[in-house]
């Protein structure tokens, strides 16, 4: 194991860029959900949630700069809350 | 290795990280909810997602977006021993925080004033579907809410800390932390928003 | 109990005095790991022995038919409170607290926790939970009588205390979760020098796995029960059908928790029988790589299994083929460890000392209840055999028999090492025999009952099950006999008893390489090791 | 229907149970008698030293893993094609609704005719309806190994044939409060021609036109929670209530009223309107009641002083 390596800093433009980004998903995400899509909706508003998630995560909780170790990690969270719901989703869906 | 645990900056976020996983699946439960009453009714859940104001969503959302800016900031400024401007910043989240919960207390009085709340007359005598969608609106914006209430608290600490000169360049780990969770609370936003706010 | 132990802290040494302070104060505001653990030891068995007397009463009720000594109300209540503590009070937390705590971070070579702070934290929360636990039993309506797993409508419904309950068992599981991220970090950051993965001692292992259960699924069960009490108070009706909620999304969530905790009670256990066999076997544990990795499999697998809790309950068919299939998936990595265990023993040179009965009991009993656990997996033996004695008896054999003996193990193997004295070994195994022969009696006539179709959470029942209740509940009364007899035999002997010193069973951890009692930082120089954690050769 | 290939739900289940059961008790008994054997073959007392340091065996070791997968995808797979039995109700079965309430069973048939006991011809399979009116119950016979819980708001069955005449327990397996375990009545299994003559037997509580309201109190599961004698059951008791004086709670306020036919009435008919004071507002609304049946049950309270 490594001894604490320093962090990175992030500059404020690049800060200032991601919520920038941010908040024009937002946007689009509220435009394209006045369109009428169908069932696409939910799809595209989810999609571009987790783009904005995607980003928060990367950018403003330094994750682009972590180790192997805590990427790994925050999957396997993401992958077992995804799990609860997709098991779940046997009874729901076929009962 | 040798034993530093003070200085051990990994470690604490390792920490950090792992708390944020459990606020994850804690609000992953009403989300897998959500799933589930969506799949089931549809209609209901489109026709009592219209009664939300998505202007005042749209505005919680800029404004949580901003105040994560704020605290991300806050965490380059205190990297670069710019503690007046980390102090500002901090500020400026918790003002945004505050512009939040006030929006929000006029989303609810207004929903409250037309009888919708858990368990209200309204509610009980109307289609099932609805009852759903408020009571789980209700939670998860409530339980949302009382985390924005705790990072508050969380970030004014800090704050103080910085001004005492206890979080500095050199050691700014509880700082981080607190932006950390601040940005958790954010994340979940990110998806309430579009889930009770949009899908129409 | 604390009066006790101080009367002869200056004889003992190590962390109990070495730092100078010895007052109550410097015990419950102690960020010290070991005087944590004794914390979490006292308490969560003060709270097992309260269980205990009320599952006792539970069998006295039981002995024959009809009005014994309560009526339905109180059994109803004491069979909830029994569950509640034994589940919540005692076991999920007894064993990363008490023996996790304890033993650990020495294990790893670590000087404490990685947050010794939050470490303390959670023992108080575990407490103030408790406190909210015991206060909802004399106030409101009344003790609960929803049966630990509080399924609604009925816990909506009831007019007992059942929200200020659920309320105590969402703070300890704050405690539960805040356990298991110190510890997790404890794992990967606090190592010493030498001690790789590979070189981790098994209990650490099985204390990494089951600290991921806590961190992953636990959030689950508090966001339910905040559900449960919104139920209660508010009438979300997220649950209600007349409001369009549905009950059996309650039982969902409430098992992806609640299943993936019955690991949590026993992953554990399995780490201190891998680490008792060998060290009485003089040997090196059998495939130490799968034992190690069976740990994660079954913690990974038991969080998918929840469903099997539910196959009555009118959910999919379709869901009950995948949780039925995913339910035998996890048997198998338990079968590798069993098997690993027995080839340990395989030209060894044994020794049967109380530790070793206890562990070898374990494996016994755990097969018995795991294997009837197929039973219950099956789905179509399940229908017949849910709800009834049968189920009663699979999660006391695994429990109690499991975790309860591993439980008991472990306080005959570490608790010398910490009091610095030591147990009669005669008595030890008196109780042994005892406790073995009327847990088998008690628990594998309650199988029989469920099986003839008895069900559970039953004040009264028919004449036909009678002579087999009475046969029951006389095995409660021996296995009473032998635990009484265990605890006098412990408590004389870790406060009185022989000292205890040096590494009488040659076992080859880093907690025997340091003083008796350890002192406060655990080791007077950070140690290096230099070979696996089951390398008897290298002593003498 | 054909008879002969009618399969029952016991004979589907035993053979799964002694298969699984079988499997098990050989493991077990391996187990037990190798770990014995090695015990005492290698104590310290025979061998004071080790005579091996092996620390694993691949070959052993993958045997020990491929061995359990496939018993236990064996256990599975009878266990599931079993359950399927239980899935799928015979062609031509017999209808019958079962009603759970706190705590009392109620078995409701296709001509109206409802009984506390479930008759049902022996050979005949039968397929039963799952309602609840309040909490989750369960629907358990032993002698014919089904059990399906009967949760409210969802419609759940379960199917069964018995080919014995006879009496077999039938039993709520699903925990439901305090007379939980005094929640069991029968299956009584009788011949077919004798289960047509009691089928078409004018309705239970009928004596002569007028109904029996005490029979009524005691299917409807009133009495589960209401005494007769003046003990203080769930509910409030019937001795001496009409024209005794109630306290109850009214949209928050609380009232003192005279408990007359108005009251009884409104109380067995909206119970939630209201609450009796000191009692939980949880007894069930009746609504499948109908007037005569309600006129019943209030005369029925009048009569016990
Ligand atoms: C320590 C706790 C613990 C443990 C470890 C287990 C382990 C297992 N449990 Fe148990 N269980 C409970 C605690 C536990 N359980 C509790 C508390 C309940 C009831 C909750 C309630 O309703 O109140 C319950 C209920 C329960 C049910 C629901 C029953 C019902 O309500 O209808 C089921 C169904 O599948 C089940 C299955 C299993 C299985 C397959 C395992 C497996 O993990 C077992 C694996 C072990 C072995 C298989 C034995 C060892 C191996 C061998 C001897 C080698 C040979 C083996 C093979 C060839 C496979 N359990
Ligand atoms: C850790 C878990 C654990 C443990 C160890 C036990 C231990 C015991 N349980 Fe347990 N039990 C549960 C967990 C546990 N139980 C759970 C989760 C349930 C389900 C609840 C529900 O349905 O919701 C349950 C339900 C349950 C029932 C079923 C109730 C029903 O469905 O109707 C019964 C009935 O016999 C029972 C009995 C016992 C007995 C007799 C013991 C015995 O092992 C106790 C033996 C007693 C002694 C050994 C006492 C000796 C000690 C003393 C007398 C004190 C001495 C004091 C000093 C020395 C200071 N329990
Ligand atoms: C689940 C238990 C339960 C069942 C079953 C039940 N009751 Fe009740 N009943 C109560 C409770 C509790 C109260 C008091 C609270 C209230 O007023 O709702 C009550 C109140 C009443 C009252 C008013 C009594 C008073 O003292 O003012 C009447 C009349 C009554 N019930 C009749 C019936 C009849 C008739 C039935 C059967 C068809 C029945 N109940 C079934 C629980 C039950
Ligand atoms: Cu009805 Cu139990
Ligand atoms: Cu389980």
């Amino acid at each position: 194991m490594t001894m604490n390596e320093q962090h990175h800093t992030i500059s404020y433009k690049s800060l200032t860029g991601t919520w920038v980004a941010l908040v024009a998903l937002t946007a689009l995400t509220v435009a394209a959900t006045r369109l009428d899509l169908g069932g696409y909706k939910v799809l595209t508003a989810l999609t571009i949630a987790c783009i904005k998630a995607g980003l928060v995560i990367a950018i403003f909780m330094h994750m682009k700069y972590e180790g192997r170790l805590l990427r790994w990690l925050l999957f396997l969270a993401l992958v077992t809350l995804a799990i609860f719901i997709g098991l779940t989703f046997f009874d729901v869906l076929y009962r | 290795m040798t034993h530093q645990p003070h200085t051990d900056n990994l470690g604490a976020r390792l920490g950090m990280w792992l708390f944020l996983f459990t606020e994850l699946l804690l609000f992953g439960g009403l989300f897998l909810l959500y799933a589930v009453y969506f799949k089931r009714y549809p209609h209901e859940f489109a026709v009592a997602g219209t009664q939300l104001n998505w202007v005042m969503g749209t505005a919680n959302t800029v404004i949580l977006l901003t105040s994560s800016l704020c605290a991300a900031m806050a965490v380059t400024a205190v990297q670069r021993g710019e503690s007046r401007r980390a102090v500002g910043l901090i500020g400026g989240t918790i003002l945004c925080a505050a512009g939040f919960m006030t929006i929000k207390y006029f989303e609810w009085s207004e929903k409250i004033g037309h009888g919708i709340y858990p368990g209200s007359a309204h509610l009980r005598g109307g289609v099932p579907g609805e009852s759903v969608f408020f009571s789980l609106y209700f939670m998860t914006t409530g339980i949302h809410g009382l985390h924005v209430l705790i990072g508050c608290v969380l970030l004014a600490v800090i704050g103080f800390k910085i001004t005492s000169g206890a979080v500095t360049a050199e050691n700014y780990n509880l700082l981080e932390n607190g932006a950390l969770y601040w940005h958790l609370v954010d994340l979940i936003w990110i998806f309430i928003f579009p889930l009770y706010y949009l899908i129409l | 109990m604390t009066s006790n132990v101080q009367r002869s802290d200056a004889t003992r040494g190590g962390f109990w005095s070495d730092s100078g302070k010895t007052g109550l104060t410097s015990w419950i505001f102690s960020t010290d790991h070991k005087r944590i653990g004794l914390l979490y030891l006292f308490s969560t068995f003060s709270f097992f022995l309260v269980a205990v007397v009320l599952g006792l009463l539970l069998r006295i009720e039981l002995m024959a038919p009809g009005r014994t000594i309560m009526g339905p109300q109180t059994y109803n209540a004491i069979f909830t409170v029994h569950g509640v503590m034994m589940i919540f009070l005692f076991i999920i937390p007894g064993f990363p607290g008490a023996f996790g705590n304890l033993v650990m971070p020495i294990q790893i070579g670590a000087r404490d926790v990685f947050f010794p702070r939050l470490n303390l934290l959670s023992w108080w929360l575990y407490i103030i939970g408790a406190a909210i636990i015991l206060t909802s039993l004399f106030t409101g309506g009344g003790p609960p009588d929803t049966g630990w797993t509080f399924y609604v409508p009925f816990s909506a419904r009831t007019g007992t205390n059942v929200s200020l309950a659920v309320f105590g068992v969402f703070v300890v599981g704050f405690s539960s979760i805040l356990t298991g991220l110190n510890f997790v970090t404890t794992i990967h950051r606090l190592r010493c020098e030498g001690m790789t993965w590979g070189r981790l001692p098994l209990f650490v292992w099985s204390l990494y796995a089951t600290a991921w259960v806590q961190i992953l699924a636990t959030p689950i069960l508090a966001i339910t029960l905040v559900l449960v009490m919104a139920e209660r108070l508010l009438g979300t009706g997220l649950f209600e059908p007349a409001q369009g909620g549905d009950p059996l999304m309650y039982q969902h969530l409430f098992w992806i928790y609640s299943h993936p905790a019955v690991y949590i009670m026993i992953l554990p256990a399995m780490g201190v029988i891998s680490d008792i066999i060998p060290v009485f076997s003089r040997k090196p544990i059998f495939g130490y790589k799968m034992i190690a990795f069976s740990s994660l499999a079954i913690a990974a697998f038991g969080s998918l299994v929840w469903g099997h809790h539910m196959f009555t309950s009118g959910m999919s068919d379709t869901a009950i083929l995948v949780f039925s299939f995913l339910t035998f998936v996890v048997a198998i990595p338990s079968a590798i460890k069993v098997f690993n265990w027995i080839s340990t023993l395989y030209k060894g040179s044994i020794s049967l000392d109380a530790p070793m009965l206890f562990a070898l009991s374990f494996i016994l009993l755990f097969s018995i209840g795991g294997l009837s656990g197929l039973i219950l997996g099956a789905a179509a033996t399940d229908v017949h055999v849910h709800d009834t004695h049968f189920v009663v008896g699979h999660f006391h054999y695994v429990i109690f028999g499991g975790s309860g003996f591993a439980f008991f193990a472990s306080m005959h193997y570490w608790l010398p090492k910490f009091f610095g004295r030591r147990y009669a070994e005669k008595p030890a195994v008196i109780a042994w025999v005892l406790m073995f022969t009327g847990f088998n009696v008690m628990y594998f006539t309650m199988q029989v009952l469920g099986m003839e179709g008895m069900p559970r959470r039953y004040y009264d029942y028919l004449p036909e099950f009678a002579n087999l209740n009475l046969v029951a509940t006389i095995g409660s009364w021996i296995l009473v006999t032998g635990l009484v007899i265990m605890l006098v035999n412990l408590f004389r002997g870790l406060l009185w008893g022989e000292p205890f010193e040096g590494n009488p069973w040659g076992g080859a951890t880093l907690e025997w390489s340091t003083a008796t009692p350890p002192p406060t930082e655990n080791f007077a120089e950070d140690p290096v090791v230099t070979h696996g954690p089951y390398d008897f050769t290298q002593q003498d | 229907m054909n008879q002969q290939d009618l399969i029952s739900t016991t004979a589907a289940i035993d053979p799964v149970f002694m298969l699984i059961f079988g499997i098990c008790l050989v493991l077990l008994l391996g187990i037990t008698v190798v770990m014995i054997a090695f015990v005492v073959r290698y104590h310290r007392s025979r061998s004071p030293q080790p005579t091996s340091q092996s620390d694993g065996n691949v070959w052993l070791e993958t045997i020990w893993i491929v061995l359990p997968t496939l018993l236990v995808l064996a256990m599975f797979w009878y266990g599931w094609k079993e359950y399927l039995v239980l899935r799928t109700v015979p062609k031509g079965a017999l209808a019958v609704t079962a009603t759970a309430r706190m705590w009392s069973w109620e078995f409701r048939y296709a001509n109206g005719k409802t009984s506390s006991k479930l008759y049902v011809p022996v050979g005949k399979p039968v397929r039963v309806e799952l309602v609840s009116k309040d909490v989750i119950h369960g629907f358990f016979v032993p002698a014919f190994r089904v059990k399906r819980d009967v949760v409210p708001g969802m419609s759940n069955y379960a199917w069964f044939v018995a080919t014995n005449p006879g009496s077999y327990d039938l039993f709520c397996s699903q925990y439901c409060g305090i007379q939980h375990s005094a929640m069991v009545t029968t299956v009584e299994a009788v011949p077919e021609v004798q289960f047509t003559a009691w089928l078409n037997q004018s309705s239970s509580g009928a004596v002569g036109g007028k109904l029996d309201g005490r029979k009524l109190a005691t299917e409807k599961g009133c009495l589960g929670c209401h005494s007769l004698d003046g003990t203080r059951k769930v509910g409030p008791t019937f001795k001496g209530l009409f024209g005794s004086k109630v306290e109850v709670m009214h949209d928050g306020k609380m009232l003192n009223i005279i408990a007359d036919d108005a009251y009884l009435k409104e109380s067995i008919r909206q119970p939630g309107a209201k609450i009796v004071e000191d009692y939980p507002p949880i007894m069930p609304a009746n609504a499948d009641l109908t007037d005569e049946q309600v006129t019943a049950l209030i005369e029925f309270i009048k009569s016990v002083k």
